[in-house]
């Protein structure tokens, strides 16, 4: 039943970085804890693994208690992020040193070592030493070691972090693959969303010393449920306003005047959440606004072009609305760039926007109550 | 760099610099001009020179396994694991370093004299630790365990946490991780510090001359035949002496030159 | 880590470990057991004694000045520029920690003797260096300007090439940044480099007793002192300035820990 | 007129970094140096400063030979990895550095610095210290630092580098409106492609010590010449292949039988340099593919699915056609995913193909002459 993570509390410097933290990381899945830099999600992973023994609450393992189990009896693979490979030792004998520390007998080791450094392909480089591997081939040097002694779950830290560009690319194509052979669960730690895009079965979003959602990563790519996760993973359109008037299913907003001069009107598709004279925030993903040439339906606006970044094979097109910015992201293929365009059409229809928590999600209500928000 | 005109700043200080170390070469070579090939042989064949050497090599030696064998404990605990005191025990250890070698020799004295709280103890079995090499060993030990400890202690720190972290989940016991990843990984440190105690232990000369007296074929060490030669009035004697000491001084820096440059790059 | 049984090694461990520190501090507080404060204050109201203190301030200050004054080029050449021989001054800034101080001392003798080179010399002038203050200065500077230096150096080499390229790239010339960039960021490896020279200076004995040898009142230190005292059997009175001595040391690692506790972290 | 390198030799420890290198970077121009790691971008950027110098070749900087000139001499800002900050100065006076070297008056100085402090938005933060920055701000603040003494020219060594992701692009996006404001000349050194891709007028790829192709960025990604650029920017479906027929500005070629078992035969627009019986590479950019559920006129083959990726508003998918292997990237709003698709057809116009260097042109031919095959 892979790793249940009860309440746990953690402080460092009587500073609270893990804050009555409660997770679920089922066997054979592949979760990703994404989160910003510094908010403790190295610190989650130590206490996993029984590096760190945290304040308060309870860890299990398939199943069984280990608050109190010394790392070494934990069966739980780890690869770290500086790959903390053993400078004095060959890859294979990197490899073998969790089978030999258990005292797994030596013809059983061989055969064992050989079949994870396949998986990794590595079976050419056995005898090197760390020192003389580039940085992919000592990630998958200590992706094999950890994987080797056939642990219950492999903790992964930030493991492309120090990669450059194209090594990133490829062990993370790789990884996806090595969990698809050996269906091992894995909890894999990072701070870029489209790491966690390419990687998760399920993504657990880490704030606060807290889990804020947790959602397939379509789900909390498209509907994030707070403004934390909309900005960070980047749905960066978020919008405060009020219900003016409900119409078949539709949903007529204005907008606050903190956000724009001329005081825009919007339609939302009708979710049970919205009631009138409160300010409701909505999001919009940039994925969802069309461009055009020309007004096309409804929630259509003129914007004044103010940046155009080519990336890959979309544009990050930013528009002003009398004083409202809107993001949009756009394939190259729908849109012919043109540098005399000054002004363009931004559209998106009424169900791509949805409502967030707001502000007091994060605060004081317990993640529960937020999770419990009927959406759709 | 670009290479450039050097600066009036440049060459003051190079002239500063260049005088000091004028005056080190000088008093260095100076002990080279003393005394002449033939007078040197001659006084090697002295045997009370030949017995001063003697009882050198065989105290630091000792001195040497005993380091290791208390040192290298109190280096692993103080830089692998977390306890109360351990600041204090820390400090502890840069106490020897920081008395005044004469003034450690002056504690050992009362210590272990017939008085002292050990001497007493140890008087009624007849075992007399000053004025003998027993106490020439104490002696070296104090004044010299402490930069093994330290250069260990420095080599273990330097193994990142995550390495260790790495053994641990790997499955390994404490004592696996010890004798697979901590011993290897540091044997650089533990031979560079080895090498630097026994220089030290060799050289040491104030607290030996408060605890050992100077019974010429007993516990006169090469330091303590030097100063009683050079008070004495004979230089010879004193340099020729002096001279083997720097010999050995000089392997043992080989060593330890070549040990360190051969240390493991954790951030490769 | 998690809180776990001790192992049979990790007791075997703490056991040694134990024996030692036990040992450490006992010899340390022998000292403050052999004499009660009344006989200390009796003993430094001697003359004598008032007179070594007096001595050894005197002359350590003196070194402590000279060292700033010729090993700070040192430090900065070596850390900074690259030039041919560079690994050879680089050793032989060792060569006087690696000597053992009484051999040092002796090469002293020799170089500054009635028939020594420099000796020769400054005897036309009628300038004695052996058996004055001046012979004592000599042999602490030799002894103790390398910590000094070493000091400075590791905290000169700290400071990260781009912080140094970054100044030259912004128009500092090099003495622009070393008055603004070098010398504020160093200033803690300085002082702390200073106070070590001090205490050094303070509690040498090897080198400084063969040049000064002790003359009463005029050169004899704290530490000959001590030595004098102690082989006549006035143990007393050497442990009254073991503890001054003591008490100096303690005042200069303080400042020590202090100011090295907060140096630049570069990686921040 | 910017800055010069001409023929540039550079070795460390006699391997050759630098290798006969030149390059132009114009006046005004944000000129992206793009190149894999540890290929000597640094190395480059330390002779253009005065930093490192050249064994060989001439470096000008506004028409001025500066060879001998040292560092101090050079009025050329250079922002470094590690923003190499002063960490005992406050912002204001890091960023009055330059300035008061150079022995500015105070009165004058403090407008400089507000003025810099303010277009890189830290006027707020002027005392605080570098260790109580965050990461952006403080390359933030190297950035005004070299700015303030209004350098002939910006040298940025991959400034972005040890940012998180989302102060990365924030920063990416602030540097680029920073250099349209002042129009300050930029040699900006990366390996990330779409780091160059957001920010250069001009992107120069540099590969075993040389510069391998100079072209805007537009042309980089979607022509690359030689198959190391086209790997390196993405455009990783390289074909080789025998010409056997050329037929109205259209040409038939066979895909050598290293690249899939079953002969393909894919057509392509005719370029000058094709000529029968020789091998041709071709290469086709993923982005250029389509995806659809049936044939689609030409160059239309049915693929097995091996791997989709999300990323953004796009997928990567990657399809197998009897051995060979096709990368597609795709925008999502054109593709359904489904579970139960096993095959689909891959369909790119014969203009899509545009032929490379071949392997000969990095080894021994020049520069110039791989430049000047006429291309379209």
């Amino acid at each position: 039943m892979g790793i249940i993570i009860k309440n746990i509390y953690k402080s460092f410097a009587k500073q609270a970085v893990l804050d009555n933290l409660s997770l679920t990381v089922k066997k054979g899945e592949f979760h990703v804890i994404l989160g910003p830099s510094g908010e403790g999600k190295s610190t989650l992973l130590g206490v996993m693994a029984g590096l760190i023994q945290p304040d308060q609450g309870d860890v299990y393992i398939q199943q069984q208690r280990v608050n109190k189990l010394a790392p070494e009896k934990r069966k739980i693979g780890f690869v770290f992020q500086n790959h903390a490979l053993f400078p004095h030792l060959t890859v294979y004998e990197n490899t073998a040193y969790g089978l030999r520390a258990r005292g797994v007998n030596g013809k059983k080791i061989k055969k064992i070592v050989a079949h994870y450094l396949e998986l990794v392909k590595l079976q050419e480089l056995h005898d090197r030493y760390p020192f003389q591997l580039s940085g992919g081939q000592k990630q998958r040097t200590a992706i094999a070691r950890a994987l080797a002694f056939e642990p219950d779950a492999l903790l992964m830290d930030e493991p492309l972090s120090h990669l450059d560009v194209l090594e990133h690319e490829r062990i993370r194509d790789e990884l996806k693959r090595i969990q698809t052979a050996t269906q091992v669960t894995i909890c894999y730690v990072t701070h870029d969303h489209s790491e966690a895009a390419a990687l998760a079965d399920k993504i657990s979003i880490l704030h606060n010393g807290r889990i804020e959602q947790v959602e397939q990563p379509e789900d909390i790519f498209y509907h994030p449920k707070t403004s934390f996760v909309a900005e960070f993973v980047g749905a960066n359109n978020i919008f405060t306003a009020n219900l003016i008037d409900v119409n078949e299913g539709i949903s007529r907003f204005r907008l606050n005047s903190s956000e724009s001069i001329a005081k825009l009107e919007i339609e939302a598709k009708t979710y049970p959440v919205f009631t009138r004279n409160t300010e409701q925030k909505l999001c919009l993903h940039p994925e969802k606004i069309a461009i055009s040439h020309t007004p096309n339906g409804k929630n259509s606006f003129l914007a004044r072009i103010i940046d155009i970044i080519p990336q890959g094979a979309v544009f990050k097109v930013t528009g002003e609305i009398s004083g409202l910015k809107l993001r949009a992201v756009v394939p190259k293929t729908s849109f012919k760039i043109n540098s005399h365009t000054e002004k363009i059409w931004f559209t998106f229809p009424p169900d791509a926007l949805h409502p967030l928590c707001g502000r007091s999600c994060r605060a004081a209500i317990p993640q529960r109550v937020c999770k419990n928000i009927n959406f759709e | 760099m670009i290479k450039k005109q050097f600066t009036f700043f440049d060459i003051f200080l190079t002239l500063l610099a260049g005088i000091f170390f004028t005056f080190i070469l000088l008093v260095f070579l100076m002990l080279f001009t003393a005394v002449s090939a033939g007078q040197l042989l001659h006084q090697l064949s002295s045997p009370l020179v030949f017995a001063s050497i003697r009882i050198s090599l065989q105290t630091s030696l000792i001195v040497v396994c005993l380091t290791f064998i208390f040192g290298f404990p109190v280096a692993y605990l103080l830089s692998l694991k977390t306890f109360k005191g351990k600041e204090f025990l820390d400090s502890l250890i840069d106490l020897p370093i920081v008395l005044p070698p004469l003034v450690s020799g002056l504690a050992l004295l009362i210590l272990f004299g017939g008085d002292g709280i050990i001497g007493k103890i140890l008087g009624h079995w007849d075992i007399r630790i000053i004025f003998s090499q027993k106490g020439i060993i104490c002696a070296q030990l104090f004044v010299s365990a402490p930069f093994f400890i330290k250069t260990v202690k420095e080599s273990i720190s330097a193994i990142p946490e995550e390495v260790i972290a790495a053994s641990a989940t790997l499955g390994a016991s404490s004592f696996y991780t010890f004798r697979c990843l901590i011993l290897p990984l540091s044997k650089n440190g533990i031979l560079a510090g080895l090498a630097m105690t026994w220089t030290r232990a060799m050289g040491e000369f104030g607290a030996t001359s408060m605890v050992a007296g100077c019974i010429p074929g007993q516990t006169e060490t090469m330091t303590i035949g030097i100063y009683m030669n050079a008070m004495s009035g004979n230089l010879e004697a004193a340099v020729a002496v002096g001279i083997i000491l720097i010999g050995f001084s000089f392997i043992s820096l080989f060593i330890l030159k070549i040990k360190f440059s051969r240390s493991y790059g954790y951030h490769y």
